[in-house]
């Protein structure tokens, strides 16, 4: 059916995720940014890392909101801007028919987020990947641990500046 | 020989001696309730060997009932008594006997 | 009739060399040979070829004319590995634990009728003997569970014994109706007593409307006590990866393998002894066609009880490729809950058929 | 020391016959070790299923090491993995053999530049009997390698170490270049 | 000696052959196989992971109750079987004898269905529940 | 009560049902599956009973457009790089020396009639790597790399995998490469011309 | 710490730190054993570990291990270009490659804004309903292997393999086709194919029934897999669960119908859930009930889109590939339907380069997996198993 | 065969037996004890077959090793460490075992073989016993055999109540 059709439901999606954002914004005025517009997948930003969880609950319990499904949650790497993200995307499944993303950031060295595996399960896992490769902190995470690599692997590998390791447990590892 | 050369009555009663022997012994000396327990099953097998012997050579049936309700017995008898160990290894945690008597209040 | 046959049997047991009874131990290690071919035969191969057909595959081929040598290349084969016994196990247990398997399921074979002649040993107590002596196999597998300090093959052996012990009181019960019906224990007279010109009709599953159900119950029964599936628990490969022998290799798996098909075969042939005749012929005579005349004799003898053990292996091979598998509790609930009560209704009803009907 | 460890140098008729019977019996009863990796794992599933159905040749998977005679590296093995593939690996009895299935196993393949957690060849960690090209390999491709494998096991030789029976199986070979040639013919038929 | 004796003297015969069987059958094999052992191989096979902890820890209890039912049973089985082979000749009477015997049993086959003996325990499995934060406990909906 | 005869019936009637239908492909075991392809009418009419293969007796057709082992019709490469940038995985080795001018007519033109402007001493694909994703064809020029059906080709050596399509030998290609160096000295001018046809320079190696 | 609370149940009992821990007789003092299941294990499908804590036969606590099979997809996305990246997604959910390439082709297409032609959507809708179909066989055959029965996984496969032949005629490979292109697919449709699809539908569904008589209507299965490794729908979406896991706590969550991609508004499906009659909602056996009857509505979707599909002779499916992949700078969120859920595709562009900046799978099956532990407190081992496979892992997607 | 091979074979079974007895009672490693307890089991049911009692010898076989052994095997396996046998713990007694074990032994032996005049009839049991201990349980012996089933009924709700670990709060699945 192609580009008519897509194009109408996408811009229904931003006008949802825009009315979305208005309640958010509503209630966290300082601590979400305008929403970015953008037609393949509207999102803002959080500007107060700190309040991410309670914006997260936010989005999960409000009646209106009600974002009760994570669909994602991946870390990001933005080495000109010295920073480590995340980014989320959030839908409401069976409940409303809106979805938005967004973005947290922490510093690169020692970052912090603070985890909500708690509020979506879904973030357990999610969140352990992140740290796995990119090495930023879930306070309040149940189990932050490496999930993919071993535990006792050397440094972040999607970290745009990694080196991999020479060797594993004496086993050559570059080819 | 003829002691050897013949299998009379006597060597059954020899075997059951020892094993009652061995038996007795093990209740005797050994502290884990579950060995008692083969010493137990050791002295009642040595029993029906008499049993079954005297009933052997004496031609009668007598005995050879009484070993099956022996070993009836000592079938009631095991599952109690390792029913109650394992109750007593519960309390306990041990199935020591001799620190069982001791840890009785 | 088998008066003449037994005089040939007798001088064969009875046949010594230097007062060492060579008579009987061919006897015994006819059986053995017996175990031996049947297993490299029938029970592997035959297993896959007919596993193979119901899967719409193929089976092995390559190996000798379709495939004909495959279970012999497999024994040579574990013959040549290395046997690995692992450090922590318990090395007496680990060893001998194949060996009591063994023994106990060959034992059982002493008692086999496969012929009206050829019996290893016609006791008094046979059948009772026959299930009886399973416990040995019970003791074998523990020894082999624990001795191998392996948790799969722990979970494997208790699971299989607590399997084996639970199932042997329906099947006791099971056959104690047969018992009942014929009021012996003794195999041969237990095949002779299902003797007669009308074949078929006069085995105890036909003689009577109530012998099936203790002859399903014991069917059921028996697949479990062979940890077939779908009582296959204890060797359940998708949850214990081979139960009690994962640590075996070698020779040892090897003998562990024929006690399995050795005991298959058993209780296979203790049903179709005690509810299909043994070694009679089924098919009757009619009128001027002896078929059970022409039917009888001591290799047809060996040929019926094989053909009727070797049914009832088809039939647990079939029920195999075609069945999931039980979980532990439900195991638990088909043999206490099930095949007991049912069991001990087939004992009263046979009871009283058998004293007010017949 | 069992008649497979013994050193023979001189090779008479009956040893060699032994030989035979013993390497027939072997290699008509591979029976590998129920492993897959990854998704060389799924086309070796289908290869042992009916549509190929493995156990023509005798080969069926053992789930565990200790009964099985051959082991299939059937997909990527990761850094993670590799000390699992070793050990698995040497609880497997004597005589043994490893197949590698797929590119990924043979050298890392598709994983071969970037893969950072990726084993790049399995042959880095245990020594490998015969590789299967493929991506993944067909089924076709997995039973020929099997039976390069029974090709490598008829070679081998009481007292004769499996390397020197390689070079004597490579002796009897064709050149490589001949296998291009093959293919060359293969394409142009088509 | 009597005919039982000798007829046990067979399954004795029965009983040397499979022991000279399985002997026979390891040291042909030992003739044969290498022996070529290691560290790694003779650790414990767990799934390629390095085993954790002996596997001979105290086991659960559950299948002993199994056990426990069984030998009963069993001993009854016993008495039974005797009195299989003769109960045609005795009649009725024998029938109600052995009728009580087994229905006395029978009732402790039923008390130890209604008290749950004869039930595997399955402990109930956790239904995953919904993530709650204590702070705010109450929005929780849905 | 009701529930646990139930249950029974249901075990019992469900296993029967079962075990009708293994039986009957039990006695189905009589007919073989035939080996047409799938691109073959009847292919769908034959497939009842076995279905097993006998493999290396038998086989059914791998599809024309099948991606197994790759080949290069080394003759009609031009050397243009492609299918080495495109590769994902770099399992394509390729060296090239341009053609001297008085050599362009020995080097001849593909088989779609454009001239080769390439030598390719070495051309090496690693198919123990290649992926067979197909994507060097795909954007392959003059259709000369291309994936063959042949796929069972395993090999005791590792090394045996890296198969060389390149057409020059080492002393051809340092020849060849000598030339270049000489040409380039000799006309550093930049833009090549189309050379007019030079003296037939003999090599062997194609 | 302002952690969660409470969680009742007769034999859960929650720490304070939120861990859920079965206590199952503990003043039986039977040791508890750990036990690893895995990585090399018949019924872990591939390379997971579960490192259980097992108490007897009951599992209090299993703690998954991932990460064997992490073939560190996301970094090859960043560098490879974004066609190469296909063969990489093909590798993920090797079962359904199809349907990763449509996925991550979406994505694409939404960050690149290019028109498809009509013919290529009907032939992509196609080509990943037979993978779907292929890759459920291998789920419901893995599953009959969990629960021991080993027929219906052979007949399973017989039947994918035709599955596999007419992909391989297609597309040239068998089972990572690097079929589905960014704007377009490799090749079009053989001649004859749609013909012989439609035979293909025609000899399948005999089969299916057959399968569904053989197992899932077999009582052994039935009872081993009924009551199983229940989740709660409101839990399951709060676990991101999703494809047939969700469905078969009964939530109508179909990305073919919300989201409606492609030419999925156009066919006429169900969205399968089950009905409770038969299985308990939310349990095993409903998530393969769903499987089984998703099987049935892919069929029909495939009739359907051979009924629909325009013909066009000479028809170059590659026509609408753009020559040089590089989208303008941006970001995008592309998912589709993939059979063991959404497989969701979050790419960044920097508009600069012909390789993305950062490419994220959410992976359906990492997500499913996650409730693995909590599912798996006071299960049997058997059901334990009986869960794993009705999560039905690829691993290859679990790891990446 | 002859009563030669028989009186050898009635003295490798009276030795296994005696041997693994001993064995049972002296092994420091409680797992062995019960395995070697499978032998002596086995060595006393041949023995009950020289004795004539081929039913009581498949019944010891039955009941002690199908059902006894495995009980106390399960036992062991369920209450034991048996990595940490201790060792000293058992010393305690041995002195005065050993005396008691001698002297008890010693005087049985002494009393049965050359103290008792034992009556042996010339009539000695032959045959097999089934069917005879079947008429008996009908008919001498009804009352005990009554008593019997009493009596397991009883081991039964015992056991099965002393064995019951389920605790209120556990559920039962059905
Ligand atoms: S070689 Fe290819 S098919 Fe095999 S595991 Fe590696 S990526 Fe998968
Ligand atoms: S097929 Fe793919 S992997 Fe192989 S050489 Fe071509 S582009 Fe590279
Ligand atoms: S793309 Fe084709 S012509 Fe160009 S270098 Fe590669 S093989 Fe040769």
């Amino acid at each position: 059916m192609g580009e008519s059709q897509e194009s109408v439901s996408r811009s229904q999606e931003v006008e949802a995720a825009l009315a979305l954002w208005e309640i958010v914004h509503a209630a966290f005025p300082d601590a979400v940014s305008a929403l970015d517009e953008n037609p393949f997948m509207p999102f803002f930003e959080v500007l107060q890392t700190e309040r991410w969880r309670e914006i997260a609950l936010f989005l999960r319990d409000d009646p209106k909101l009600r974002c009760n499904y994570m669909a994602c949650l991946s870390g990001v790497d933005y080495p000109e801007e010295g920073k480590l993200g995340i980014v989320c995307n959030l839908e409401s499944v069976g409940v409303h028919a809106h979805k938005i993303a967004v973005k947290v950031y922490c510093d690169r060295e020692d970052g912090v987020i603070p985890s909500v595996a708690r509020v979506w399960k879904t973030a357990d896992w999610h969140e352990r990947e992140a740290f796995d490769m990119y090495g930023m902190t879930f306070s309040g995470h149940p189990d932050l641990r490496r999930i993919l690599c071993p535990e006792d692997w050397t440094g972040y590998p999607l970290r745009k500046d990694y080196v991999v390791q020479e060797s594993y447990h004496g086993i050559k590892v570059p080819n | 020989m003829d002691f050897f050369s013949t299998v009379g009555l006597n060597h059954y009663l020899i075997i059951s001696a020892i094993l009652f022997g061995l038996g007795l012994f093990a209740v005797v000396t050994r502290k884990n309730a579950i060995v008692v327990l083969m010493g137990v099953e050791l002295i009642l097998n040595a029993a029906n060997i008499n049993f079954l012997a005297f009933s052997k050579y004496n031609g009668g049936m007598e005995g050879v009932m009484f070993s099956l309700f022996v070993i009836v017995l000592a079938a009631a008898e095991a599952a109690i008594a390792l029913a109650i160990i394992i109750n007593i290894y519960k309390t306990f945690n041990t199935v020591d006997v001799s620190s069982i008597d001791s840890m009785k209040e | 009739m088998s008066t003449s046959l037994n005089v040939w049997s007798d001088a064969l047991s009875e046949f010594s060399l230097f007062g060492l009874p060579v008579g009987l131990v061919i006897v015994a290690a006819l059986p053995l040979v017996f175990i031996a071919l049947y297993a490299l035969t029938y029970g592997v191969y035959g297993e896959r070829k007919i596993s193979a057909f119901m899967q719409d595959r193929l089976g092995p081929m390559e190996v000798g004319k379709w495939g004909i040598l495959q279970t012999l290349a497999d024994i040579l084969k574990l013959l040549q590995k290395e046997d690995i016994v692992n450090k922590s196990a318990d090395k007496f247990l680990f060893v001998i634990g194949p060996g009591i398997l063994f023994v106990g399921s060959f034992l059982a074979f002493a008692v086999l009728p496969f012929g009206p002649a050829f019996i290893g040993a016609d006791l008094n107590v046979g059948l009772f003997y026959a299930i009886g002596i399973v416990a040995l196999e019970v003791v074998g597998i523990l020894a082999a569970g624990w001795g191998s300090n392996n948790k799969w093959a722990l979970y494997g052996a208790i699971r299989s014994v607590a399997q084996i012990v639970s199932y042997e009181i329906p099947a006791a019960i099971a056959i104690l109706c047969g018992v009942m019906m014929a009021g012996t224990l003794s195999m041969q007279q237990f095949t002779i007593l299902q003797q007669g010109e009308y074949g078929f009709l006069h085995f105890f599953l036909f003689q009577n409307p109530i012998a099936w159900i203790p002859f399903l119950i014991y069917f059921i029964a028996s697949l479990a006590e062979t940890n077939r599936a779908p009582f296959d628990i204890p060797e359940a490969e998708s949850e214990l990866v081979a139960g009690y022998f994962t640590e075996y290799s070698g020779m040892k798996f090897a003998v562990i393998f024929l006690a399995e098909y050795a005991s298959m075969f058993m209780v296979s042939a203790i049903i179709s002894i005690v509810f299909l005749g043994g070694w009679n012929s089924p098919f009757p005579n009619i009128g001027p066609l002896l078929l059970n005349d022409w039917t009888t004799g001591p290799v047809w003898g060996a040929f019926w009880i094989i053909m009727k053990g070797f049914f009832f292996i088809f039939i647990q091979m079939w029920l195999r490729w075609t069945l999931p598998r039980l979980r532990v509790d439900q195991l638990m609930h088909v043999c206490w809950k099930v095949l007991t009560p049912f069991a001990f209704v087939a004992f009263v009803l046979t009871a009283i058929w058998e004293i007010y009907v017949k | 020391m069992g008649l497979l460890d013994a050193k023979i140098s001189n090779h008479n008729v009956l040893v060699t016959s032994v030989d035979n019977v013993l390497n027939w019996a072997r290699l008509s009863s591979l029976w590998p070790m129920g492993f897959g990796l990854a998704c060389c794992a799924i086309e070796m599933m289908a290869t042992n299923a009916s549509n190929y159905d493995l156990e023509r040749f005798g080969i069926f998977p053992r789930s565990s090491p200790r009964q099985s005679d051959l082991m299939i590296v059937a997909g990527t093995v990761t850094m993670k993995m590799a000390e699992r593939v070793i050990r698995l690996y040497e609880q497997m009895p004597e005589p043994r053999y490893v197949l590698s299935m797929g590119s990924c196993s043979n050298c890392g393949g598709p994983y071969w530049k970037h893969g950072y957690h990726v084993l790049k060849g399995v042959d880095r960690i245990i020594p490998v009997d015969v590789y299967v090209p493929g991506c993944p390999p067909r089924p076709e491709a997995l039973i020929g390698g099997l039976m390069k494998v029974q090709e490598l096991i008829r070679m081998e030789q009481i007292g004769i170490s499996r390397v020197e029976a390689l070079k004597k199986l490579e002796e009897k070979n064709v050149d490589p270049g001949q296998l291009i040639e093959d293919a060359r013919k293969g394409a142009m038929a088509s | 000696m009597d005919q039982t004796l000798s007829d046990f003297g067979t399954v004795f015969v029965f009983l040397l052959l499979g022991i000279i069987f399985v002997v026979g059958g390891y040291l042909t094999a030992r003739l044969l196989r290498p022996s070529r052992p290691n560290p790694e191989k003779l650790a414990i096979y767990e799934c390629g992971e390095e085993a954790v902890g002996s596997a001979w820890v105290k086991f659960n209890i559950r299948f002993y109750v199994v056990a426990l039912i069984f030998i009963i049973f069993d001993v009854e089985v016993v008495f039974l079987f005797p009195w299989a082979t003769v109960f045609k000749q005795l009649g009725e009477f024998a029938l109600i004898e052995a009728l009580v015997f087994a229905g006395i049993l029978v009732i402790g086959l039923v008390y130890a269905w209604v008290k749950g003996d004869l039930d595997w325990v399955r402990p109930t499995p956790n239904i995953p529940k919904m993530p709650v934060l204590e702070e705010d406990e109450s929005q929780v909906v849905s | 009560m009701s529930e646990y005869f139930r249950d029974i019936g249901n075990s019992v009637t469900s296993i029967l049902t079962g075990m009708g239908i293994t039986l009957r492909h039990f006695f189905n075991a009589v007919k073989r599956k035939g080996d047409a392809g799938i691109d073959e009418e009847n292919y769908f009419n034959q497939v009842d009973g076995l279905v097993t293969l006998q493999y290396p007796r038998e086989a059914i057709p791998t599809p024309e457009i099948g991606r197994y082992r790759l080949y290069n019709e080394i003759d009609d490469c031009i050397g243009c790089g492609q299918c080495v940038r495109a590769c994902p995985i770099d399992c394509i080795m390729m060296e090239t020396i341009k053609v001297t001018k008085d050599d362009l007519a020995v080097c001849g033109k593909t088989s779609g009639g454009q001239q080769k402007k390439f030598w390719v001493p070495v051309f090496d694909i690693d198919v123990a790597q290649c992926m067979t994703c197909g994507i060097c064809s795909a954007v392959c020029p003059t259709e000369c790399l291309y994936h063959t059906q042949v796929s069972d080709f395993s090999e005791f050596r590792r090394e045996n995998m890296i198969y060389h399509f390149g057409n020059l030998t080492k002393l051809e290609a340092e020849a060849k490469r000598k030339k270049l160096e000489e040409e380039k000295k000799a006309a550093p001018a930049p833009k090549p011309k189309p050379a007019p046809k030079a003296a037939p320079a003999k090599n062997a190696t194609t | 710490m302002q952690e969660l609370g409470k969680a009742e149940h007769s034999s859960i009992r929650v720490t304070p730190q939120g861990e859920n821990r079965v206590i199952v007789e503990k003043d039986l003092s039977s040791e508890e054993m750990i036990l690893n299941m895995g990585p090399q294990h018949p019924s872990t499908h591939g390379v997971l570990r579960l490192e259980c804590k097992t108490d007897g036969e009951v599992v209090i606590e299993a703690e998954p291990y991932l990460g064997y099979l992490h073939r560190c997809f996301e970094k090859h996305a960043e560098m490879v270009d974004y066609p190469g990246i296909v063969p990489f997604v093909d590798r993920m959910d090797y079962l359904a490659s199809m349907n990763n390439d449509f996925a991550y082709c979406i994505a694409v297409e939404k960050l690149l804004d290019i028109e498809i032609p009509r013919r290529v959507e009907f032939m992509r809708v196609i080509v990943s309903e037979i993978n779907r179909i292929a890759s459920h066989l291998v789920a419901i055959g893995t599953y009959a292997i969990d629960l021991g029965a080993f027929t219906p996984f052979l007949f399973c496969f017989r039947d994918r393999e035709h599955m596999l032949n007419l992909l391989e005629w297609t597309s040239g490979a068998r089972m990572l086709y690097n079929y589905i292109l960014i704007g377009g697919v490799a090749y079009d449709f053989p001649k004859d194919f749609a013909h012989r699809t439609l035979e293909f539908v025609k000899y399948f569904r005999p089969k299916a029934l057959e399968l569904q008589k053989l197992l899932t209507e077999n009582e052994i299965f039935v009872k081993r897999t009924k009551g199983v490794g229940m989740m709660p729908a409101d839990v399951a979406i709060n676990y991101g669960w999703s494809g047939p896991m969700l469905r078969g706590s009964g939530v109508e969550w179909d990305l073919r119908r919300v989201d409606g991609y492609s030419v999925y508004p156009e066919l006429d499906f169900k969205v399968c859930v089950p009905d409770g009659k038969f299985s308990d909602i939310g349990d095993s056996l409903s998530r393969h009930v769903v499987r089984a009857l998703e099987i049935e509505e892919s069929l029909n979707i495939i009739e359907q889109c051979l009924d629909k599909m325009p013909e066009e002779e000479g028809f170059d499916p590659r026509s609408a590939i753009p020559k040089r992949i590089r989208p303008k700078a941006g970001e995008v969120y592309g998912r589709a339907e993939n059979p063991r859920g959404e497989l969701g595709f979050y790419i960044i562009s920097d508009g600069k380069s012909t390789k993305p900046l950062r490419c994220k799978a959410r992976s359906s099956c990492f997500v499913n997996l996650s409730a693995m532990k909590e599912l798996s407190l006071g299960q049997l081992i058997p059901d334990l198993v009986a869960i794993i496979g009705s999560i039905d892992i690829v691993l290859g997607e679990v790891d990446r | 065969m002859t009563n030669t091979t028989y009186t050898v074979i009635f003295y490798l079974f009276a030795a296994v037996t005696v041997f693994s007895a001993a064995f049972v009672v002296f092994s420091r490693n409680i797992i062995y004890s019960a395995f070697s307890l499978l032998f002596t089991f086995f060595g006393v049911a041949a023995l009950y077959v020289f004795l004539s009692a081929d039913f009581i010898a498949v019944t010891q076989i039955m009941v002690y090793v199908g059902g006894i052994l495995v009980l106390l095997l399960f036992g062991v396996m369920f209450t034991n460490k048996i990595m940490m046998t201790d060792l000293k713990t058992d010393v305690l007694n041995i002195l005065p075992g050993i005396v008691l074990l001698l002297s008890i032994t010693g005087g049985l032996i002494y009393t049965f073989v050359a103290r008792a005049e034992w009556f042996t009839s010339t009539v000695q049991l032959q045959g097999s016993v089934v069917e005879k201990i079947g008429f008996e349980t009908m008919s001498r012996y009804v009352l005990p055999f009554e008593m019997v089933s009493i009596l397991l009924l009883l081991a039964l709700i015992g056991a099965a109540f002393l064995a019951r670990f389920d605790k209120p709060g556990k559920t039962n699945d059905k």
